[in-house]
């Protein structure tokens, strides 16, 4: 009987074995690392406002505590986005007629909202509340990063379960007193950890079974 | 042994072997039928495509599904397919070890169906979530949420269970058929079926030392495969049996799902060996005799799952407990009287003409047998799911199930998905064992000669 | 001049003459012969003188080892990374674990077995020299043939020829690449 | 298909029905594969999606779609506005026009939840189902929403233009043939508007609807009881229980007396109704009359005092209830109380106050006082005006907040008669039955949109204050009959704050009434009793027929909820079943006419008939038909127009409650779509609902005891959040069930998805029967989630969507579910639900707005169930959390347990050794539902007290 097939053939077989076998491997990978990249995260994106407010000139270089505007934070679970006559009290006085505050006059005069971009955002499935946050000595830049660097504000973080996790699973290395909370140039003492225990205590913080069970932000 | 009837012709060559079942994928001797049963379950098949995808669109609530009764079709179909699955393997794997011959006629078909109907099992979960697109959070991969799955839940082990049982089907499968597919490939003369039979036989050449490192995988994969049959069904009634329901929970459910089983799944094979004899004029491979010792086995399985049966019932009697007592009670007289009392006549009165030589040695009242106890069990997995469910502990809960249009389609259109590869199979695949059965041959020559 | 050839292939009618040709090639002092059957044929094994092969059993023994290992390694990790409560079960439920592990156990011993099955026979191979033998295609029909490969110390073409030729070999085909 | 609605022009649901009538194909595909005609006609799971709601209304779809990663501050933030933070309101709504005062909930300006207010002297925080619902009418996209003139649009200066040129006509003519068709009111402000309109337009007549007060004159003066001070109450026919403007009040009196009773003696209650009632439910002796022998009951109850002579022909059983009853009443003379219900006739009322006084209850138990809102005078009830219409002598009808032409009885062919008046004009919250006949019809806010004021049946006044801005484009009552005899009609709020300026002198008075909620007013005068000797009509019924009571529908009363998907599809206490009525006869009678539940009879009475579904009710006397109002509405709404029979058709003005008539099956069944069949316990039920007595006062039973387990028990210092319900207290009146619809986001499926099994309450009120079906025992069992510390659900979950917390909660992750439905096979209580479709879809709808922010809307395919309320456990904790404190016991409430009016559900932490739920756990009448099951529940109940050999074992 005559050879089906010719001498190439087997290198041909184990080729295609091989690449199909490194293919899958690739693409699981691929997936692996997409669903951690910043794409998929929307990480260090910044979309277009109405106004190109920057956080950078007002929290960085002026120093406005972020409680000026985002007033309720310590009192609620929404931070509170600023009405534009918080814009205003500053605004009526500076910067008059810079054609980039220009929707924010137009707001005012028209009593119409301006409608902003939310950067930070969690699915409406998760529950996250500012106020037990900032009492218990997380500080702003855990999750919001150097917001006070960013001339336009974007995500620093990738809200990603995990991100969540990794913090209720040992609050210690990312509590601070409750009076640095606000505070972006804070430097943790050496033994950050050591600290964090320190504060947990006085604070009676949850257990980590407590903080990583499913109810506390999903409901 | 020597004296022993083969289950072969004597008279048969070993060219006359080879002939009979290569000519099935090379010359397809019943062109037409085929082609018939092959339109037929195309269009099962896309009766079930067209279901799963209105089903995916809207959601479970389009089967006839509520509270109590949240699982019905999907899951009782899901049990009833792995059952009929596993006479594939134990005939395959547990005759071969004990040294049955005549398995050597029935174990390809049977297990392709073993493969076909566990597809068809490991379709049920997963329609029956309706969002399908979930399943993958049923495996431990590193996701960004954190969370695993959970190990406790006899759903979870079903799904590795059928996985595994699937995988390890498919291997035994085709380890069994690569030396026929060297048969086949060396019989054609198109080029095209060279290659194609080629590329799967893997250059089979049929040498003596790959002949006895085959031997030794073959066997060990059949020795660890009877066990798998067993812990696969045991867990599918761990589906139930972990849960509190009336009815479910019982200790008898192991073996008596493992029994019914491979009760349904020997008739299953009975049936099938029957239509392929007939149809594709394998009378000399798959004998009389093949028929009779078929029919024995499944009249014994037969009877211990109708021992299963007396003793479920004497077990909730035992057992004192009020809601127990209700739901057998309820089964013999309640509304889905008829799914128990058609379980039962289907599954245990036609069988009983399987004592008698005759009856089992006649093709058309051994396949008409078979097909009551297929139904049967049908009805028994039905009867088992619904009648628990609806009726649980609080009179305020209690409802009713009515299968709808969607839930019938789904049904009827998995038969389509079960039909059509094992149709491609017997069209293109060598549906007898070819090796096996010369093998066996040799053997009954050499007997026949010393005699 | 054809090239030497890489062995001869004799035809034999039945698997007992194939047993006792082979049993004789063997006491004749060859050494790299090979048998083909269309079946397994009882006996071939020692008429070969093959060494005792554990290595099925003890492949899939390595790969149920690894598959109840690692699975087991799984749900412990995985219920330790997240601790969960459970129905107040406990969190590392054994008896309950088993039940997936046993799977996985079986699940890659058969794998392990089936892979190694392949590796220690060389396949797939789907091109081989004896493919071009017109004969030997009957060795997957009902013909059985044996084998003896030129790289044998005692091989000569015309007398192993005759010497095949003496044990009945229906016909006797020198394999060329 | 062939019907438009009123307003817009789209296919209505009612229509669909005809669609599939007319359509033979459609009859087929439906007949033959009912799945399949559901795909065909796809859009009627469309329509009920968001409860009938979801269409999109010309007014909502015109906005610009706010994207969800939009964030939209305010340009002025208001004071003391904190963003996800709720705000309260004391407000009232109304039913029947009396005040329901409630505390209304908003988040960022929507009003998200009504509850009872705690601070009333007389509801207690308690509520009912209709004032949990009221919520949802507010946000009915089928309300009216712009002025209507002969069908069209108009607008409000359209209208006004008509008003000065009729005000023109009525000021030269003192308002001769203009009349006013008023709905049952308490407000005072209306009746000092109706008063000075009187005054300026001497001619004009305020005439008074009211179907269910009857269609005449009075009463002007009523029994009011004031049950707190009662020890024994002896009910004639008084759903004192059921539904009604004071089942919150007496709801909170029954809780006050029953359980553990704080102290309290027991209260002893004796009831015989003509139709089974939850107050028969709970009562410790009932017996079942017909309407025709109640009155004999009633005279032989008042002989026994000396009032009048003993008729002969009471039964051997009504014989032994009037001797317990008389005895019962003559032992507690001074705290004992006979009352008659409002159905019941006339005179009989007037009997039970005389038997009163001559108990000395009076002044004591109950009070003679007169009526609290508008009464309709002599010549000025609704017969007076159908008199008027037919002389001819009206010439300007305005119909205010009522709809005559569906409520009239059937006897008056009202709708007739209306063309008959020149100018038609109807106020109301829906282009109804009577608007679609009227001329002009105007929209009315929602009581939570418009400043009002009404009274509640204590006689305490609430002011209503808007906590919303009004969605449409209505105005307020207050307005419109101002702008009768005035072309500078004031606004509500002015008119409301004149009415109260004796009152409420000052600001702080009228701020601090607006805070609490209600303004207690003097104890009301006494008013002497004034017989009008109307003569009993002595109902006679032949042979073959049977008697027939007219009851409001127990969830959509007389029809003004017809539109309310909660209330539709909440079970009926005692029936359990949902959108549609039934009816109810006994289970002899039904024997007798080979008639099962669900067989279509024909009921005939005053030559007319309605045709509905049967429905066997254990407890009803025998040849008693009871027909339920309020269904049968043509223009109700996308959710109540074409549902069920009108019982109106049936009724004369002369006897409204009863009629004599017949009843044959008429052929058919119909699918009836119900919560629960009649389950009548036997033995193993008895465990299920327990009772005990004084002599065996433990509820435990043997197999409750010796739980031994694989598993740890329950440990640690955390909370232990456990729930108690007290079945002594629960009167079944499903004001729990609505309101965990209301906080928890509970999609309305629609009947066809409730006829399947597929409703999907979180807390379900089950129903039990026990003994005799002619004489049972009735019981009511609300189930929550058990929150097993040793949950089978979660054991049966492949992916951890439902695990434990460590304060041992049964969670529900909504977001990790994949729709195995594991958990729900497992569970022994079947409380779980699936949303078998997508309930929730997120098509525009103003109901959307109602949803509560704090709870995940779910999806398709994801399991739910109780979740004890998490979202409030969550925010007290954080609470207690930022402050550096334990959660005290009380700060968390259940939404099921701050709405039931008798206090019946205890919820807190169970490991707090002074918690109330840790007390009320510990009584000898706590158990576990199930027990024997090991799940060990963290809901447990206790037993229901029965009089020793009187109710239960």
């Amino acid at each position: 009987m005559p050879q089906v097939f010719s001498k190439t053939a087997d290198t041909w077989l184990h080729a295609i074995a091989l690449g199909a076998l490194a293919l899958a491997g690739a693409l699981f990978l691929a997936a692996f690392a997409f669903a951690r990249s910043q794409y998929w995260d929307v990480v260090a994106r910044t979309p277009l406002q109405p106004v190109p407010f920057s956080h950078k000139h007002h929290a960085g270089e002026l120093g406005i505590d972020c409680r000026y505007c985002h007033t309720t934070v310590e009192t609620s679970a929404n931070a509170g986005f600023p009405a534009t006559h918080v814009c205003m009290t500053c605004h009526s006085q500076l910067w008059t007629n810079a054609e980039m505050l220009a929707p924010v006059r137009e707001s005012l005069a028209e009593n119409r909202p301006i409608d902003w971009h939310r950067v930070a955002r969690v699915p409406d499935y998760v529950y996250f509340r500012h106020d037990i946050h900032i009492a218990k000595g997380i500080a702003c830049v855990e999750c919001h990063g150097r917001i006070d660097r960013m001339p336009l504000t974007y995500r620093a973080k990738a809200f990603e379960m995990k991100f969540c996790l990794d913090c209720h699973r040992d609050p210690a290395p990312h509590i601070r007193p409750r009076d640095q909370v606000y505070n972006f140039e804070w430097t943790p003492p050496p033994d950050h950890a050591a600290l964090g225990r320190k504060l947990m205590a006085i604070e009676h913080i949850k257990s980590p079974a407590e903080l990583t069970s499913c109810g506390t932000c999903h409901r | 042994m020597a004296t022993r009837l083969g289950p072969l012709p004597v008279k048969e060559s070993l060219r006359d072997i080879t002939a009979e079942v290569a000519r099935v994928p090379l010359q397809m001797p019943a062109r037409v039928p085929w082609l018939i049963a092959l339109i037929l379950s195309l269009a099962l098949l896309s009766l079930f495509l067209g279901s799963i995808t209105y089903l995916f669109a809207r959601g479970v609530g389009v089967w006839g599904l509520n509270i109590p009764v949240n699982w019905a079709f999907a899951i009782h179909l899901y049990v009833w397919w792995l059952g009929l699955g596993h006479a594939g393997t134990l005939i395959s794997a547990m005759l071969l070890l004990m040294g049955q011959d005549w398995r050597n006629s029935l174990n390809r078909f049977a297990e392709a169906m073993t493969v076909c109907a566990v597809i068809g099992a490991g379709m049920e979960p997963i329609i029956h979530l309706g969002r399908p697109w979930f399943l993958y959070w049923m495996f431990p991969y590193p996701a960004t949420m954190g969370v695993w799955p959970q190990f406790r839940s006899p759903l979870e082990w079903d799904v590795w269970a059928v996985m595994t049982y699937l995988i390890v089907s498919v291997l035994f499968w085709y380890i069994g058929l690569v030396p026929d597919l060297a048969t086949v490939r060396d019989r054609t003369r198109k080029r095209g079926w060279q290659v194609f039979f080629g590329i799967f036989a893997l250059g089979w050449r049929g040498s003596a030392r790959h002949w006895a490192v085959w031997n030794k995988t073959y066997r060990t994969i059949a020795a660890i495969a009877v066990p798998l049959v067993v812990s696969v069904h045991s867990e599918v009634s761990l589906l139930f049996a972990a849960g509190q329901i009336p009815g479910w929970h019982s200790t008898i459910f192991p073996p008596y799902f493992v029994l019914g089983a491979a009760y349904s799944g020997f008739a299953m094979v009975a049936m099938i060996a029957i239509v392929m004899r007939h149809t594709f004029q394998l009378k000399q491979i798959v004998t009389e005799r093949h028929l009779d010792v078929l029919a024995k086995v499944t009249l014994a399985m037969g009877l211990m799952t109708a021992y299963g049966y007396v003793f479920e019932i004497f077990d909730g009697f035992y057992s004192g407990d009020v809601h127990e007592i209700a739901t057998i009670h309820d089964r013999f007289f309640g509304i889905y009287a008829w799914s128990f009392w058609g379980a039962v006549i289907f599954n245990f009165v036609p069988i009983q003409g399987l004592w008698f030589d005759r009856v089992r040695r006649n093709p058309v009242l051994l396949f008409l047998i078979s097909t009551s106890v297929v139904v049967g069990m049908w009805l028994e997995r039905y009867m088992i799911l619904v009648t628990s469910l609806y009726k649980d502990f609080l009179p305020s809960s209690f409802g009713h199930y009515t299968p709808t249009f969607w839930d019938w389609s789904t049904y009827i259109g998995m038969l389509g998905l079960f039909m059509t590869p094992f149709l491609l199979f017997v069209r293109f695949l060598p549906s007898i064992s070819i090796f096996e059965d010369k093998e066996v041959l040799a053997r009954e020559k050499a007997e026949a000669a010393h005699a | 001049m054809p090239e030497p050839p890489l062995g001869l292939l004799a035809e034999f009618a039945s698997a007992d003459a194939l047993l006792d040709a082979t049993r004789r090639a063997r006491s004749e002092g060859f050494r790299d012969i090979d048998a083909f059957s269309p079946f397994p044929v009882e006996g071939m094994a020692e008429a070969l003188a093959l060494k005792r092969d554990h290595r099925v059993g003890w492949i899939t023994l390595a790969g149920g080892a690894f598959g109840f290992l690692g699975m087991l390694a799984v749900q412990l990790y995985v219920n330790w990374d997240y601790p969960i409560d459970v129905g107040n079960r406990p969190l590392f439920a054994w008896p309950a674990f088993f039940v997936v592990d046993f799977e996985l156990m079986i699940l890659s011993a058969v794998l392990f077995a089936v892979i190694g099955m392949f590796w220690m026979i060389g396949l797939p191979r789907l091109y081989h020299p004896l493919f071009s033998a017109p004969r030997f295609g009957l060795a997957s029909e009902d013909r059985f043939f044996l084998y003896i490969e030129s790289r044998d110390p005692k091989f000569d073409q015309e007398k192993t020829r005759t010497f095949l030729g003496s044990l009945g070999a229906l016909t006797i085909e020198a394999v060329r690449p | 298909m062939r019907d438009v609605s009123p307003m817009s022009g789209k296919r209505v649901w009612r229509s669909l029905e005809e669609y599939q009538q007319s359509d033979s194909f459609g009859e087929m595909l439906k007949a033959e594969f009912p799945s399949l005609f559901e795909l065909w006609t796809v859009d009627r799971r469309q329509v009920l999606q968001v409860m009938g709601a979801s269409l999109a209304l010309a007014g909502m779809t015109g906005c610009k779609p706010v994207r969800s990663d939009d964030v939209v501050p305010f340009v002025n933030r208001p004071d003391g506005f904190i963003e996800g933070r709720t705000q309260h309101y004391a407000t009232a709504v109304l039913f029947e026009g009396y005040a329901q005062p409630v505390i209304a909930t908003t988040s960022a300006g929507r009003p998200i939840k009504l509850d009872g207010n705690s601070e009333h002297p007389a509801f207690r925080g308690g509520s009912t189902p209709f004032m949990q619902a009221a919520i949802l009418d507010l946000y009915d996209p089928d309300r009216s929403q712009a002025p209507l003139m002969g069908g069209h649009p108009a607008s409000w200066a359209d209208f006004d233009a008509q008003m000065v040129r009729w005000r023109d006509v009525w000021a030269g003519n003192g308002g001769a043939g203009l009349r006013l068709l008023v709905g049952s009111t308490t407000s005072p402000t209306l009746l000092r508007q109706l008063g000075h309109l009187r005054k300026a337009l001497p001619l004009a007549k305020v005439h008074l609807f009211d179907p269910l007060s009857g269609y005449g004159a009075g009463p002007f003066v009523e029994l009011r009881p004031n049950l707190a001070q009662a020890g024994v109450v002896v009910s004639l026919d008084d759903d004192l229980l059921g539904p009604g403007p004071r089942q919150a009040i007496y709801g909170h009196v029954w809780g006050e007396r029953h359980g553990e009773a704080n102290g309290n003696q027991r209260m002893k209650l004796l009831m015989a109704e003509t139709t089974p009632t939850q107050t028969g439910a709970k009562a410790d002796r009932r017996i079942g009359v017909p309407p025709s022998r109640l009155p004999l009951v009633a005279q032989a109850l008042a002989a026994q005092f000396g009032l009048g002579p003993a008729p002969a022909q009471l039964t051997a059983k009504e014989r032994a209830w009037v001797m317990d009853a008389a005895s019962a009443l003559d032992g507690a003379r001074g705290t004992s109380l006979l009352t008659v219900g409002r159905f019941a006739p006339p005179e009989l009322r007037a009997q039970a106050i005389r038997v009163n006084q001559a108990l000395g209850n009076v002044g004591r138990t109950c009070d003679v006082a007169p009526a609290l809102g508008l009464v309709a005078a002599a010549g000025e009830t609704f017969l007076d005006l159908v008199r008027d219409i037919q002389g001819g002598k009206v010439a300007a009808l305005f119909v205010l907040n009522a709809n005559p032409v569906y409520q009239s009885p059937g006897e008056i062919d009202f709708p007739k008669l209306y063309a008959k008046v020149p100018l038609r004009v109807h106020a109301g919250t829906h282009v109804d039955e009577t608007a679609a006949r009227s001329g002009w019809h105007m929209p009315l806010p929602h009581a939570l949109e418009d400043w009002s004021d009404a009274r509640a049946p204590d006689g305490s006044a609430t002011i209503i204050q808007p906590v919303v801005r009004p969605i449409y484009d209505s105005r307020s009552i207050h307005e419109i009959v101002a702008a009768l005899t005035s072309d500078q009609p004031a606004p509500a709020k002015d008119a409301v704050r004149q009415t109260w300026t004796t009152e409420l002198p000052d600001e702080a008075a009228w701020v601090g009434a607006l805070k609490a909620g209600f303004v207690p007013m003097p104890a009301s005068t006494a008013a002497t009793l004034t017989d009008r000797g109307a003569s009993t009509q002595q109902m006679s019924t032949q042979p073959g027929q049977v008697e027939i009571v007219f009851r409001p529908d127990p969830t959509i009363h007389d029809g003004a909820f017809a539109n309310n998907g909660w209330l539709q599809e909440l079970p009926k206490p005692l029936l359990k079943t949902t959108w549609e009525n039934v009816v109810a006869v006994s289970p002899a009678l039904a024997l007798r006419m080979k008639a099962t539940t669900g067989d279509i009879v024909e009921v005939e009475a005053n030559g007319r008939a309605i045709t509905g579904p049967a429905w066997i009710l254990p407890g009803q006397p025998d040849r008693v038909v009871t027909l339920f109002l309020g269904y049968g509405r043509t223009r109700a709404g996308r959710i109540g127009t074409g549902i069920g029979y009108d019982a109106y058709r049936l009724r004369s003005a002369r006897s409204p409650w009863t009629a004599t008539g017949a009843i044959r099956l008429s052929g058919g069944r119909a699918i009836l779509a119900t919560t629960q069949d009649h389950h009548m316990l036997d033995a193993e039920g008895e465990d299920v609902v327990r009772t005990v007595t004084s002599q065996k006062p433990s509820a435990l039973r043997q197999s409750d005891r010796n739980q031994s387990s694989f598993y740890p028990d329950w440990k640690g210092d955390k909370p232990a959040w456990g729930m108690v319900i007290d079945l002594d207290r629960c009167i079944g009146c499903n004001a729990c069930a609505v309101a965990c619809q209301a906080e928890n986001n509970v999609p309305v499926v629609g009947k066809d998805q409730v006829a399947k099994g597929r409703e999907m309450a979180w807390l379900r009120v089950d129903r039990y029967y026990a003994g005799d079906p002619e004489e049972p025992e009735t019981y009511f069992q609300p189930v929550p989630c058990m929150h097993c510390e040793q949950a089978p659900c979660e054991m049966g979950c492949p992916v951890h969507a439902t695990v434990h917390s460590p304060e041992g909660l049964n969670l529900m992750v909504y977001n990790r579910c994949i729709g195995t439905r594991t958990c729900s096979s497992y569970c022994p209580y079947k409380v779980r639900r699936f949303n078998w479709f997508d309930y929730t879809t997120d098509a525009p709808s103003p109901t959307e707005a109602q949803r509560n922010p704090d709870v995940t809307v779910r999806g398709r395919g994801v399991m739910e169930k109780c979740t004890y309320c998490i979202q409030r456990i969550e925010a007290a904790t954080v609470r207690a959390d930022i402050e550096n404190r334990q959660v005290h016991d009380g700060e968390v409430m259940t939404a099921c347990q701050q709405a039931c009016p008798a206090k019946a559900i205890t919820f807190g932490n169970l490991a707090d050794e002074g918690s109330a739920v840790r007390t009320q756990r510990s009584s000898e009448r706590n158990y576990a539902l199930l027990a024997e099951q090991g799940t060990r529940p963290r809901t447990t109940y206790l037993a229901r007290v029965a009089e020793e050999g009187v109710n239960g074992d």
